[in-house]
């Protein structure tokens, strides 16, 4: 019997900000995410919202994920910022929570294929954010040398998307720069990175020029281990970790390629909250670049104002273009 | 201690499963142990938090996780019976989705065709492993952990091979059904179904017929002698051989079952089903009362275990912990409850067992 | 895994010289494996910083393998092993970058949880009687759980730049903590031929109503075991430290597997009452080089998994074909 | 010192094993401990070793005949800290661990820990040589033959320098000449002024060395200490039975007719583990005895029948047909041929499963309808044999770890009986059976084979195989040494017949 459901999964009423509840759920225990908390508590305080919570006990488990998904529903929130575990079938999660009425919005990682049952995607352009991080390695390298691509978890979509960005920057070189190994699944773990970071420095280290990360894990390893090891290898990493922009500043670090965590928790949390006031999307579905910045030594200390700025961007965008309020 | 409570201990009532020893009271068996602790948790999980009852969000959800969960913990029951163990339930579970959905792709097969296909791929990889294990005398520990790996391997090269990602687009006729609709929306006039979502019926023909299996028929139990004394059982004119591969096979056959039921309730036939399945596969048997060296199943107790995994996971979900507390107390209530048992057990063997 | 009845069982079997086969065979597997890579790769494996690589990072699997190697020869499992390893590196590394502790400190302090934590699944174990394998995947939950509050998703670096430096040095061209694991090895390996105690494990494992009836307490024996176990997953900790210069809450999640795989390629049975400290470092060697074998060849990662799947049962069938269908 | 027990108590869930037993241990005597399968003896060896706590009763030692200090054995060390050296039922050895450590188990030598190898082999060989054993002392038990493990298990025993020395059936796996060392052993202990306590079935050994002997029946003890020297043969039968019974014998067969198809015969076989040319026939009705010293290849050549070694030359003829018999499970479903393994608890039973299971495993396929077995008629079957053999059992879902060694014999005997077999080869069916149960047994096997059954019998109890068998073959160093004809069942005629095949080196 449907009338048994939490509040608020009434599609038709409009709620209001106070009634809103939002629910940011990471795919599971990661650094990248952990600016959502304070981005979260910040959404609520500035939009008065009823609730907004972080829950990242999702462990990498869509079944689980679901269950904590459905767990927060019950609970009483209604509106869900969700990194899909599994962008294959996040979809179906989606399907699943907007048939129940709830308001949910993909954040920082959108669906594998050309749909999205959310209402919208706020994610890193992950191709295109590879793409930029390939670029600034190739730049480091002056533009020729062998490179190698570092990521993560291979049977996942958001990695073939990576894969297919660091071809295309390489390509672009006309041959140039080679792509000399591409080494997926080494993101499980801090050791496993190291140790096939370790591996491929004694395997080819004197003829790489460069390694361009596309996941967390290694990049720490790769930035620690060619710093060790005295190679002139130009590393590019992923994110703003302060071990890694503590690299770039040091020098070991070539460059990373920052991404807008809090500009992807507070703007979802603020178009969250308009949908469930009763704006509509004007394009339901659509996947919008939350923006990638490459950091160097020369803007370390000046990017996060261009991310801020974007951020305000991306929020006016949402009120000019995406969203239709009556 | 008293005599005439020993002199006149009652010849044992009549007992569920082969599991307990002759002479224990009927509450010393762990099924009921089990029930005890997990009705225990419902009540103190539903008023702390009233939405735990929540049709919608918490039973139904939690009783399609349930299906699955009992299915990938008898898949590890089928080879426990002989003390072996298959570390491949999760690739297995993995091929045999992708043989399902390959064929809804491909094939526009209809359901219930891609059901039988992933069964049969899931049955014929385990009968693989149970012929390495018995034709080269290799522990199943470490032949299912390498056949883990191959198939690891294999799956990601068949879903690049096959699909332009990492799972089928695909959605036959039915599949939302399955997924989405109780019992409750099938109505026969104003009488309406309970809201039991479509799969549990399956999981529970299933836990049924491997139920009987072990209990009644002549093939499961010798698989269970088997696996009590493997040189007594050849030599008691067992064809040891052929049920290990059929162990094993059958072994293989749940994990194409709980694959295909996950990729339904996940709603996508992908390279990651079964990615969880090792430590529940082994967690419900043995909560169950399954022993790891072999000879003894309890099918019920498998499905009693993965309930009360699925209800701590879901109780201490909606008390909204985080991470680390919550892992903590998964851990913490898992052993209370274990522990639990124990100690009815041994008040179960002080008034008669000592061994 | 063969049940208790079955351990029993050997009774007409000559069990010995199949164990000494096995080691035979693993190290045959292992020099013909270097010299083909050697050969193929035009020499670069014999590189110093080859062979270093190939060392330093085969101290953890070896050590964590002998762990898991120390509870198979009572009969019993831990799962714990791996996050156990965590735990205690981010333990150690919380003392010295939170708290500013020395290493003097923060180092006895991991091989201290370690132990400690040992201690209690061993206690688990003989105070519920639960079987090892379920006390153990309880603890490991809540490991994990310790582990990532200890510091959540954050990294841990530049915690003491000496015992880095140590972790990273060599001597006469081995690395510090491989010889570091070599010794504990040999201490194993002492510990199981030659003290009362690890001869009383072994009789725990090999024949339990024996050993009780000869006057061993076989709730010791597991106790002492799960304690030894834990100890070595605390020296993996450390040993995980010194290496890497950098750890977190994800760091012990791949060790699991690896840790069964190295002591039972090696020779030791699930059983109990076995133990070969040469065959799980062989073991550990042989899936090391799977690893090299990866990163020289440039293996089509799709491909990998694949290989390393043929690669490990093939040499387990290779060391363990000749066993008899009756181990099954 | 002189060890009593008054009243001593002990109770499994639906048993009483021990139900107000009283026993008196004196230096400088052989005290046999005598009763049926079942009867509770190896129950109060292990209350007096403590491995079994008793529910009620005392066990008081004294130096002096006038001061009785009380004692509880809480566990093994207990006991041998008190002195009480025992050799169990149920071997346990540590399979993996050399012959030295073994014996050395409960004392071993040791320095800061560390083992002391060189004296943990010198008081292993000082053992050894006490029972005129040479072995390796490096070699693992594993590797050894049963008898020399049993003997192993004596020299742990002795290890332990006891006063009292408890021997649990000692003797069911070791040849005359072994037992005769072991017995030898037993009476320097004696005279050194120990107390040994004697369990076996075998009552011509108990006549030959023990002073007195306690007698358990259900429990209790019947006969408390009296000297042997009062009782006779069927006196002491008499004690442990209950009631008078007459060791009987079967009828003595007719000659059965050989002249038609034979249904097993073996020609010219020759086997992987070493057999060359063996020849035999058994004839429906016939019970054809093969005989021989331990290790002269009987079980072996049996094993091989059943496909567990490979035949490497020459053919097996099942009713006339060449049969190509690959495992138990072909002899049983395809020839209808059956075996008794000689090793009960490795291969006989399984001893974490309930009776009925050990017994109806090999007839599912008869019981089952559609592949479905039912629960009722397995019961049926069993309280049959419980019936026929006397099987002490307290409920159907007992599990057979949990019966008494006799009675375990016994339900392994039991499944091939049921089986309804035309060929039944019996490797060693009564060892560790009492005498009634034995007579019940020979009773049953002349039956069988009045019914038609072709059986291979192997013993090496020569009085039993005498009793049994039409025809006696010697095995000799696996080949054939020559027949005995026994149709007079003339003990005293075959056996120097038998006895001289076995040491003949070859009959042309
Ligand atoms: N661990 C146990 N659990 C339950 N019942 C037991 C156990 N051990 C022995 N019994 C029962 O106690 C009784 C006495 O057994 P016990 O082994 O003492 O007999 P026994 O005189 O040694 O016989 P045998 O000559 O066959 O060795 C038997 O009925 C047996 O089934
Ligand atoms: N005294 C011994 N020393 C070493 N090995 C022996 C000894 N006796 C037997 N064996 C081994 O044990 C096995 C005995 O063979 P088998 O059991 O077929 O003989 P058997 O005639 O049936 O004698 P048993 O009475 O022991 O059953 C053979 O493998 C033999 O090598
Ligand atoms: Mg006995
Ligand atoms: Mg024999």
């Amino acid at each position: 019997s449907k009338n048994t459901t939490a509040s608020g999964n009434d599609a038709t009423s409009a709620l209001t900000a106070d009634q809103v509840k939002i629910a940011l759920v990471p795919g599971g225990p990661h650094p990248y995410f952990q600016p959502w908390k304070a981005a979260g508590q910040q959404a609520k305080q500035e939009f008065g919202l009823g609730d907004v919570t972080f829950n990242e006990t999702s462990g990498w488990d869509q079944t689980k994920q679901n269950d904590v998904l459905k767990s927060l529903a019950a609970q009483g929130y209604n509106a869900f910022g969700i990194f899909g575990v599994s962008p294959d079938n996040i979809n179906s999660t989606f399907q699943d929570l907007t048939r129940q009425g709830f308001q949910v919005a993909s954040i920082a990682s959108c669906p594998a294929g050309t749909t999205d049952d959310a209402s919208f995607c706020l994610a890193t352009d992950v191709e295109a954010a590879a793409y930029k991080a390939a670029k600034a390695a190739i730049a480091a390298m002056g533009g020729q040398g062998n490179l190698v691509h570092l990521t993560g978890n291979k049977v996942d979509s958001n990695t073939q998307r990576r894969m297919d960005g660091v071809q295309k920057a390489v390509d672009e070189t006309n041959g140039k720069v080679k792509l000399v190994q591409t080494i997926t699944d080494i993101d499980i773990d801090l050791q496993t990175a190291q140790r096939s970071v370790a591996d491929l420095l004694a395997a080819r280290g004197t003829d790489i020029q460069g390694i361009v990360n596309t996941a967390y894990n290694p990049a720490v390893a790769s930035a620690a281990a060619v710093k060790q090891s005295g190679l002139p290898i130009k590393v590019v990493a992923i994110d703003d970790d302060p071990t890694i922009l503590a690299g770039i500043k040091d020098g070991s670090v070539a460059a990373t390629v920052a991404q807008n965590p809090v500009g992807q928790a507070t703007v979802g949390s603020y178009a969250l909250m308009k949908l469930a006031e009763g704006c509509t999307m004007t394009t339901p579905g659509v996947t919008i670049d939350s923006g990638s910045f490459v950091v160097s030594s020369d803007n370390v200390d000046s990017y996060d104002q261009e991310r801020q700025a974007e951020t305000t961007k991306l929020r006016q965008d949402f009120d000019d273009k995406y969203l239709s309020c009556s | 201690m008293g005599e005439a409570t020993l002199t006149s201990a009652p010849a044992a009532p009549p007992q569920e499963d082969s599991t307990t020893p002759s002479g224990l009271p009927w509450w010393a068996n762990p099924r009921v142990g089990l029930l005890v602790v997990i009705v225990a948790l419902v009540i103190l999980f539903s008023a702390l938090r009233p939405s735990f009852l929540n049709v919608d969000l918490t039973l139904v959800p939690m009783q399609a996780d349930l299906s699955v969960f009992a299915i990938v913990g008898l898949a590890q029951l089928a080879v426990l019976s002989l003390g072996h163990m298959n570390l491949a339930v999760p690739r297995m579970a993995a091929v045999s989705a992708f043989a399902a959905g390959l064929t809804y792709d491909r094939l526009h097969a209809p359901l219930v065709v891609g059901l039988a296909v992933a069964l049969v791929v899931g049955a014929l990889i385990g009968a693989l492993a149970g012929t390495i294990i018995t034709t080269t005398g290799v522990n199943s520990f470490v032949v299912t952990l390498a056949l883990d790996f191959g198939l690891l391997g294999l799956v990601s090269l068949l879903y690049a091979w096959a699909t332009d990602g990492v799972a089928f687009a695909v959605h036959p006729a039915g599949m939302d059904a399955l997924r989405f609709d109780t019992m409750n929306n099938y109505c026969a006039g104003p009488v309406c179904g309970p809201p039991v979502p479509l799969v549990v019926p399956i999981a529970l023909v299933t836990v049924v017929a491997v139920g009987v299996l072990f209990r009644r028929s002549r093939v499961g139990r010798e698989m269970l002698m088997t696996g009590s004394s493997l040189r007594a059982a050849r030599l008691s004119g067992i064809p040891v051989t052929r049920r290990i591969i059929q162990a094993h096979a059958l072994s293989g056959l749940l994990c194409g079952l709980a694959g295909f039921l996950l990729a339904i309730n996940n709603g996508a036939f992908s390279a990651t089903i079964g990615d969880q399945f090792l430590l529940p596969s082994f967690l419900a048997p043995v909560l169950g009362g399954t022993l790891l060296a072999g000879g003894a199943v309890s099918v019920l107790g498998t499905v009693l275990g993965a309930t009360l995994t699925s209800v701590i996971q879901k109780g201490l979900n909606l008390l909204q912990f985080q991470l680390d507390q919550l892992q903590i107390l998964i851990g913490v209530v898992l052993l209370l409850a274990l522990s639990l048992d124990r100690v009815r057990h041994v008040l179960a063997e002080r008034r008669g067992v000592r061994r | 895994m063969t049940s208790t009845t079955e351990t029993a069982a050997v009774a007409t079997q000559p069990r010995r010289s199949r164990l000494l086969g096995t080691e035979v065979i693993l190290i045959a597997i292992s020099v013909i494996a270097f010299v083909v890579l050697t050969v193929t790769t035009g020499g670069n494996l014999l590189q110093p910083g080859t062979i270093r690589a190939i060392l330093q990072y085969l101290a953890v699997p070896l050590v964590i393998g002998l762990s898991q190697m120390v509870v198979l020869a009572v009969g019993q499992m831990n799962l714990s092993v791996g996050v156990l390893t965590g735990l205690s590196s981010v333990v150690a590394a919380g003392l010295m970058v939170d708290s500013g502790l020395s290493p003097w400190i923060a180092v006895p302090a991991a091989l201290l949880v370690g132990a400690g934590v040992g201690l209690a699944n061993g206690v688990l174990v003989v105070l519920t009687r639960i079987n090892g394998f379920i006390v153990t995947l309880a603890t490991m939950t809540i490991i994990a759980g310790l582990r990532y509050g200890v510091n959540g998703t954050g990294t841990y670096e530049g915690y003491s730049p000496g015992l880095v430096k140590l972790g990273r040095a060599s001597v006469l061209g081995l690395p510090v903590v491989f010889l570091i694991a070599l010794v504990v090895a040999i201490a194993v390996a002492l510990y199981f031929r030659n003290t009362f105690s690890g001869r009383r494990l072994l009789a725990s494992g090999g024949n339990p109503v024996a050993a009780r009836l000869s006057g061993i307490s076989n709730d010791r024996s597991l106790v002492v075991a799960h304690t030894i176990s834990g100890l070595l997953a605390g020296i993996a900790g450390v040993l995980v430290l010194m290496l890497s210069g950098s750890v977190n809450a994800s760091i012990g999640d791949d060790l699991l597997l690896p840790s069964f795989a190295a002591p039972i390629i090696g020779g030791v049975v699930l059983a109990g009452g076995v133990v070969s400290v040469l065959g799980t470092c062989l073991a550990a060697f042989v899936v090391r080089l799977v690893d090299v074998a990866q990163a020289q060849y440039n293996i089509n990662p799709r491909w990998v998994d694949l290989v390393v799947g043929g690669v490990v049962l093939g040499a387990v069938l290779l060391s363990h074909g000749r066993e008899g269908k009756d181990d099954s | 010192m002189r060890l009593r027990a008054q009243g001593l108590v002990k109770m499994f869930p639906g048993v009483r094993a021990l139900d107000g037993v009283n026993l008196d241990l004196r230096p400088g005597t052989v005290h046999a401990l005598l009763g049926e399968n079942g009867a509770g003896k190896s129950t109060l060896i292990k209350v007096l070793t403590g491995v079994h706590r008793p529910d009620a009763g005392v066990v008081e030692v004294s130096e002096d005949d006038a001061t009785w200090a009380p004692v509880t054995f809480g566990k093994p060390q207990d006991a041998t800290a008190a002195g009480i050296g025992v050799v169990h039922q149920e071997r346990n050895l540590v399979p993996r661990f050399s012959v030295a450590e073994n014996i050395a188990l409960q004392s071993m030598p040791r320095r800061h820990g560390v083992v002391d190898k060189s004296a943990m082999r010198a008081l292993a060989s000082r053992c050894l040589q006490q029972l005129d054993l040479h072995l390796d002392l490096n070699r693992p038990v594993a590797e050894l033959s049963v008898a020399q493990m049993q003997l192993v298990e004596v020299a742990k025993a002795l290890a332990t320098d006891s006063r009292v020395l408890l021997l649990d059936e000692p003797t069911s796996t070791l040849t005359s000449q072994e037992a005769d060392r072991l017995y030898a052993v037993v009476r320097r202990l004696r005279d050194d002024g120990a107390c040994v306590v004697l369990v076996t079935h075998k009552l011509d050994e108990v006549f030959a060395i023990a002073d007195t002997v306690t007698v358990l029946r259900d429990g209790r003890s019947v006969a408390e200490g009296r000297a042997l020297s009062e009782l006779s043969r069927s006196d002491v039968i008499d004690l442990m039975v209950g009631r008078s019974f007459a060791d009987l014998q079967p009828d003595p067969t007719p000659p059965k007719d050989r002249s038609g198809i034979a249904a097993l015969e073996l020609a010219h076989v020759s086997t992987s583990v070493g057999h060359e040319d063996v020849s035999l026939t058994v004839h429906p009705g016939e019970i054809v005895g093969l005989y021989g010293l331990v290790g002269a290849g009987r079980s072996e050549l049996a094993r091989a029948l059943l496909g567990l070694d490979d035949i490497t030359s020459g053919s097996v003829l099942i009713r006339g047909q060449e049969a190509r018999i690959r495992s138990v499970a072909d002899a049983l479903h395809r020839y209808g041929m059956g075996y008794v393994s000689e090793n009960r608890k490795e291969e006989g039973v399984f001893l974490e499963q309930p009776v009925t299971r050990n017994v109806a495993v090999t007839v599912w396929r008869r019981l089952s309808a559609w592949g479905m077995v039912r629960d009722r008629s397995e019961s049926v079957l069993l309280d049959t044999y419980v019936d026929r053999l006397g099987i002490r059992i307290s409920g159907h879902k007992q599990l057979a770890g949990q019966l008494s060694g006799g009675n375990q014999q016994k339900i392994s005997l039991a499944k091939w009986l049921a089986a309804d077999c035309s060929i039944l080869v019996i490797d060693e069916p009564t060892v560790g059976i009492d005498v009634r149960t034995k007579a019940s047994f020979h009773t049953l096997i002349a039956e069988l084979a009045a019914k038609g059954l072709a059986i291979l019998l192997i013993t090496s109890d020569l009085p039993e195989m005498v009793t049994l068998a039409d025809r006696i073959l010697v095995m000799h160093d696996r080949q054939l040494a020559g027949e005995v004809d026994n149709v007079a069942h003339d003990y005293a005629a075959s056996s120097r017949q038998v006895v001289r095949y076995m040491h003949a080196e070859h009959v042309a």
